[in-house]
């Protein structure tokens, strides 16, 4: 489903460059500050994976596979905070 | 020896880029100049430093009962007299304020303090120092990034998952469409090596705490603004009960803008005793014991049209961050912005990760990351040219900045000569002919920065401020906070200021180094004292000229379409220089007029609407003959000339000087300078062993200086002096590969490692 | 350990020092006397910040003891000016901008001294090696080597 | 930090060897201490009684004729032999040696005795001087006696001189006729000792090597003969390939340590090289000296 505005990043509420989920994980790799490392951490530990994992995996291999990754979680993310948003918004 | 052109000139001034003495010339030439080296305050009392013998360990007991016995000895302090503030010079971020100093828990790399004694000799206090007792438990320690990131490494700081430090990322425009479009993707992997600043005056302090609660201190740095602030915090003291002296300084090219183990211990050791205390670091403690340029680990992706159009880079960068994070985020952030330069991609990705290990912290070293960054690019352009069979010159050329050029995000660039830099160096090569056999050129080209925009000091005042005042006389009182390492920032504002105020040079007085005497400054970095301080130095002059124009106006009563100037001290009438006054009797006249109030002129100077990095950005391209002895791979710079775009130059000495000082820093890093680690523990911390440029080994430095003009300078001026430190390592790499046809990955170039590509290459065939 | 009174001539002017044998000249020179215009920059006669002239000899100040320069004659950088009138070579140095941070100054300053007394007519090669012992860690040595060359040449000789 | 010693100076060789016999071990000489004042501040040497023989101009000399050959005091400093016409003359390869160790300012008060006996593995004179036969005359306040430089030195920083001796004389032979000797070290700049170094002479008879000595500098705990390498030069007639193969042999019989500036194996390859290179460069000299 598409988004009604732009990505917001579910830390700390930037907005990323181009509003796009890819542009929020970059976000959150470049800033890498607590908050946003355990934000991750919490999404990907299903996968046995965490934050560092992703950045390592980004930093040693060719291509751009975590950040795809992560921006994938994050568009789920916002979908299904909009979602929810709605539902409140019914009641 | 040295050949100077300027490709086309700008209007002559009356004192810019005139042939002006350095105006501390005098006291240096005479031995009058006096540094924090030899400061000697009244019942002064000399501190030593005991250090970790230990990469990693927690500190469990000091017993310095058996120190404090011997005769002399007046203090002893650990860790547990101070605050136990960790403190770093990126104020805003939290996280990566990181270090004590003198650590209360656990030490991180070989040599850091751990005890500090203070005694009526130097003597003395080496003796206390081999009392103190201490009982470590040794730590399992980590020394290179790529092993301190695996799972089950040690943990150096708490809460620092795999050791991750700082990560930074840079992007922009669309990599993965530019890789699509390119006809040819070229991958590399480098690795690049520490470097000693090796200031010849080693880090020292004079720290004076009096019983009024007041601190003093003397110490060779590059900020006194910073070192001011940061004592503040370490101290929880007002800045404003702080005075930091810089007096003269012997060298800091990058290493001394933070607190260092000198100004902090002395400073312990003088709150605990009441007493002047002085501690000079050995030559072994500089090189063990301060910071060093950033080790890094590059993987760089390229991707090129057939026609030798970029498409698109991605980077991806470890640094060895060693045990603490000092200006080492900044680096960590130049490598990767400078990686792209000074070219257009289509799209640009970069990955930083900082990592903390056991060893030697890194930090800031003249060029802040970018000869690093030089040393990967341009030698991956190089190979990339004879890949795809083009000329390396004019594949950069199509490819490099112009003005007006956009780096989306980052900065939009307004004066650029590195087109000119291409033609001149093509000359060069061209006027030498055919080289002997045992000889070839490489080049490289880079830009560089002029002054950071960035805050993370998060300073409340203005980059950088100036005070001019005019004495009854005529003479000038210049106030900057602008700290002259060496680099000649007080003769350059000196010229700025009389340029301005049509003046001479010996009008004016330059203070400087004193946070109690000279506006807020942030100092000696990023080389953006020219700039920044210039245009704050040059608002004032005007502020002050104008002041005394509007007398002058009353004076004349003069029609007001006439325009009033100052040059040579004299006021007059630009359409009638014959009428006007002398500068001083005028000045005397003003003040009657101002109820005898001085003139007094202000000016400031932050970077607004710049982008993320900087207001401006120079341009280089070099080209270094380089003789290699093929058997025992001993290589030899031969001649060199650099291209050289820096607007509009203003101290003529200062630049030459400038250029070739750092050419020789540059060449150094690219085959000398070379700093082995065992165990976390520095193979060669001496000058017997660490090898340097001498004068010998110093090749012909040419120059073209290409006179462009930048908007945001005072003048059109831009950043000089450190940008040459990039470009040299790949440009003797280049020499290399044209001779042999060898690729070399890690710097500096040791002769072994030409032998062994060579032998290598053999084997192949 | 017992200290002895020496006496050393620095500059033409006799001095009467109460030391530790054991003291180097530099520290003789630095801490006893007084004259902080030489410096020291390293512990392994390296880096010559610390070089004086001893009975028109160049020496470096750290490696030898104050005890053995009794009776010489020893010039540091303050005795090169005489009367507030600079030498060609300090002439040479402002000129060619052959500092910069000038901590190595004093000490280049004596080596080029020496040099320009015993070469007549000398080489750039030659020049470079008479400086060999001395690091400059800020200006490449050219401005250094073009300031000795023009002494050298003459440039100056109506100053002497 | 320097430890505390008695500072004496003797006023005759005589008297200083006097001093030397009493205090033994406790004693230490120092002439030039370019290298001595180093280790002792790192604490590696630590005498209680410091004998300056600096001053004995009775034993600053060079002196040469044509039986005995050259005769050199030993706190000759390296700058006298530098500046020697006569050395320069006789014995060119001891000029081109100086002019290459170290900095004018350290030539200018450091000595020749003071080097030799200081039995650094890395130090010039000791390749060059062994090349050209030479030896030391050391003495005691019980007499003297000659150790030639190729039994001199017994490991690294030692040499075969007892407590109570001295180096008083270094002693050169006449250069035979139709000789050459030539030196070279690796190092990275032009001031430092060498990574490696050698010196080689030659001695021709007619167009075949008559005798050779290879020496090398910093290729083992002291400075050695390659004896191997000699071997293939002497009597053989001399060419590229056989200093090659000269040049193999010294490698193969060195015995280096690897330390930061180079690996084992590199400086195994340097000693080929320069060991190669010096061989022939003497060669060429021979055939055109008288």
């Amino acid at each position: 489903m598409a988004l009604s505005g732009p990505i917001i990043c579910p830390v700390c509420g930037k907005k990323a460059k181009t509003g796009s989920a890819i542009d929020c994980a970059r976000h959150m790799f470049g800033t890498g500050d607590q908050p946003h490392r355990k934000w991750v951490d919490a999404q990907v530990a299903g996968q046995g994976l965490s934050f560092i994992d992703l950045l390592i995996e980004q930093a040693t291999t060719p291509g751009n596979r975590s950040y795809v990754l992560l921006g994938e979680i994050i568009q789920k993310d916002a979908e299904k905070r909009e979602a929810q948003k709605k539902e409140s918004e019914k009641k | 020896m040295n050949k100077y052109t300027v490709i086309n000139p700008h209007e002559p001034f009356r004192v810019l880029n005139t042939h002006v003495h350095n105006v501390d010339g005098w006291a240096k030439v005479t031995g009058r100049a006096t540094y924090t080296f030899d400061v000697k305050l009244p019942g002064m009392l000399y501190g030593k430093i005991l250090r970790s013998p230990h990469p990693h360990a927690k500190i469990k007991n000091i017993d310095f009962s058996k120190a404090m016995e011997l005769d002399g000895v007046k203090a002893v302090v650990t860790g547990k007299d101070t605050l136990g503030v960790k403190q770093g010079i990126w104020r805003r971020y939290k996280d990566l304020c990181d270090e004590a100093i003198l650590p209360v828990d656990k030490v991180r790399y070989i040599g850091e303090p751990v005890a500090a004694v203070a005694a009526v000799t130097e003597e003395i206090a080496e003796r206390a120092i081999d009392l103190i007792e201490v009982d470590y438990e040794v730590l399992p320690a980590v020394f290179e990034p790529l092993d301190a990131i695996k799972k089950d490494a040690p943990e150096i700081h708490e809460g620092f998952e795999r050791n991750i430090n700082v990560t930074r990322h840079i992007e922009w425009g669309d990599v993965d469409e530019g890789f699509e479009e390119a006809d040819y993707i070229r991958e590399d992997w480098f690795r690049c090596g520490g470097q000693a600043h090796m200031c010849m005056e080693t880090r020292c302090a004079v720290s004076s705490y009096t019983p009024d609660k007041k601190l003093t201190i003397y110490h060779s740095n590059q900020s006194p603004y910073y070192m001011q602030g940061l004592m503040a915090g370490v101290l929880g003291m007002r800045e404003g009960d702080i005075r930091v002296i810089g007096p003269y300084t012997g060298g800091g090219f990058g290493g001394k803008f933070e607190l260092d183990g000198a100004i902090f211990c002395s400073t312990i050791l003088s709150m605990k005793c009441y007493r002047p205390v002085k501690i000079v670091f050995t030559r072994e403690e500089d090189f063990i014991a301060t910071k060093r340029r950033t080790p890094m680990f590059y993987y760089s992706r390229t991707g090129v049209k057939k026609d030798g159009t970029f498409c698109a880079r991605e980077a991806k960068v470890f640094t060895n961050g060693g045990a603490y994070t000092g200006m080492g985020a900044t680096a960590l952030y130049l490598t990767g912005f400078f990686h792209s330069f000074p070219y257009v991609w289509k799209g640009y990705r970069y990955d930083g990760y900082r990592v903390y290990t056991n060893t030697l912290p890194s930090t800031s070293m003249r060029g802040f990351g970018a000869p690093q960054a030089m040393w990967c690019s341009e030698q991956q352009i190089e190979w990339i040219a004879a890949d795809l069979g083009l000329d390396p010159i004019e594949m950069r050329r199509k490819n490099a900045h112009q003005e007006g050029t956009i780096l989306p995000g980052q900065a939009t660039i307004a004066s650029c000569g590195i087109d000119q830099c291409f033609d001149e160096i093509k000359k060069w090569i061209k006027s030498k002919g055919k080289l002997r056999a045992n000889r070839s050129i490489g080049i490289s080209a880079c830009g560089f920065m002029s002054g950071g925009i960035f805050n993370w000091f998060d300073t409340p005042y203005s980059f950088s401020s100036a005070v001019v005042t005019i004495n009854q006389d005529g003479t000038v009182e210049l106030h900057v906070g602008a700290q002259d390492i060496g680099q000649g920032s007080n003769t350059t504002m000196a010229i700025i200021c009389a340029e301005t105020l049509g003046v001479k040079v010996e009008d004016i007085k330059v203070h400087s180094g004193d946070t109690d005497h000279c506006p807020p400054d942030l100092g000696a970095w990023g080389s953006r004292q020219t700039l920044m301080t210039g245009n704050a130095t040059k608002m004032a002059a005007e502020d002050a000229k104008k002041q005394l124009l509007e007398f002058a106006y009353a004076q004349s009563g003069l029609n007001i379409v006439y325009d009033l100037d100052i040059k040579d001290r004299w006021v007059h009438a630009v359409a009638r220089p014959e009428r006007g006054y002398d500068f001083g009797e005028l000045v005397k006249k003003a003040l009657r007029g101002k109820d005898g109030q001085k003139i007094v002129g202000r000016g400031y100077y932050t970077p607004h609407r710049k982008g993320m990095i900087s207001p401006a950005y120079s341009y280089m391209l070099q080209g270094v003959e380089v003789e290699v002895d093929e058997e025992t791979g001993k290589i030899t710079l031969v001649d060199s000339m650099t291209a050289h775009d820096c607007g509009q130059p203003i101290n003529h000495l200062g630049l030459i000087g400038q250029l070739e000082g750092a050419f020789s820093m540059a060449a150094g890093y690219g085959y000398l300078e070379y700093m082995p680690y065992e165990d976390g523990k520095l193979m060669n911390p001496n000058l017997v062993d660490y090898k340097m440029i001498r004068a010998p080994e110093m090749p012909p430095a040419n120059i073209a200086e290409i006179d462009t003009y930048e908007p945001e300078g005072p003048y059109g001026a831009k950043e000089a002096g450190e940008g040459l430190t990039n470009p040299t390592a790949a440009a003797i790499g280049n020499a290399l590969f044209h001779r042999f046809g060898v690729q070399m990955k890690e710097c500096p170039i040791r002769p072994e490692m030409v032998v062994n590509a060579l032998k290598e290459k053999a084997q192949k065939k | 350990m017992e200290r002895q009174l020496i006496r050393l001539n620095v500059n033409n002017q006799d001095y009467e020092i109460y030391i530790n044998p054991k003291t180097l000249l530099v520290e003789a020179i630095r801490d006893h006397i007084g004259l902080t215009g030489t410096k020291r920059g390293c512990d392994t006669v390296s880096c010559g910040v610390c070089t004086v002239i001893v009975d028109n000899m160049a020496v470096k100040g750290c490696s030898v003891l104050a005890v053995q320069t009794e009776g010489k004659k020893i010039l540091t950088v303050e005795g090169l000016e005489v009367d507030g009138k600079l030498q060609p070579i300090q002439k040479a140095f402002l000129d060619e901008g052959a500092f910069q941070c000038g901590f190595c100054t004093s000490g280049m300053l004596m080596s080029a001294t020496a040099f320009l007394k015993e070469s007549k007519k000398p080489t750039e090669k030659q020049i470079r090696d008479g400086i060999e012992g001395n690091i400059c860690r800020c200006t490449g040595y050219n401005s250094i080597v073009r300031a000795i060359d023009a002494v050298a040449k003459g440039k100056y000789t109506e100053d002497k | 930090m320097i430890s505390d010693f008695t500072y004496l100076r003797p006023g005759s060789a005589k008297e200083a060897l006097q001093m030397l016999s009493k205090h033994q071990e406790d004693g230490k000489i120092i002439c030039g201490g370019q290298s001595l004042l180093i280790i002792m501040r790192q604490g590696l040497v630590t005498p209680e009684y410091m004998i300056d023989i600096k001053r004995l101009d009775e034993l600053s000399y060079i002196r040469f004729d044509q039986k005995k050959g050259l005769r050199i005091g030993a706190t000759t400093t390296h700058r006298a032999i530098e500046k020697s016409a006569l050395i320069k003359d006789k014995y060119p390869v001891l000029v081109e040696m100086e002019e290459k160790l170290a900095s004018i300012q350290v030539r200018n008060w450091g000595t020749i005795g003071g080097n030799l006996a200081h039995a650094d593995a890395a130090g010039d004179p000791a390749p060059v001087l062994t090349a050209m036969g030479g030896s030391v005359k050391v003495a005691s306040a019980s007499g003297e006696r000659v150790i030639p430089l190729d039994e001199f030195y017994t490991d690294l920083f030692e040499t075969a001189m007892n407590h109570d001796e001295m180096i008083v004389e270094v002693m050169v032979p006449p250069r035979p006729p139709k000789s050459g000797t030539k030196y070279q070290k690796f190092n990275l700049l032009d001031s430092d000792q060498g990574i490696v170094a050698v010196a080689a002479t030659i001695t021709l008879n007619g167009r075949t090597c008559k005798d050779a000595r290879i020496v090398l500098g910093n290729a083992a705990t002291i400075t050695m003969r390659a004896k191997e390498a000699e071997k293939v030069l002497i009597g053989a007639a001399l060419s590229d390939a056989v200093f090659e193969k000269a040049g193999e042999a010294a490698a193969a019989e060195c015995q280096p340590v690897a330390d930061i500036h180079a690996s084992e194996e590199y400086r195994r390859h340097l000693i080929k090289i320069l060991a190669k290179r010096m061989a022939k460069a003497a060669w060429e000299q021979a055939k055109i000296s008288g």
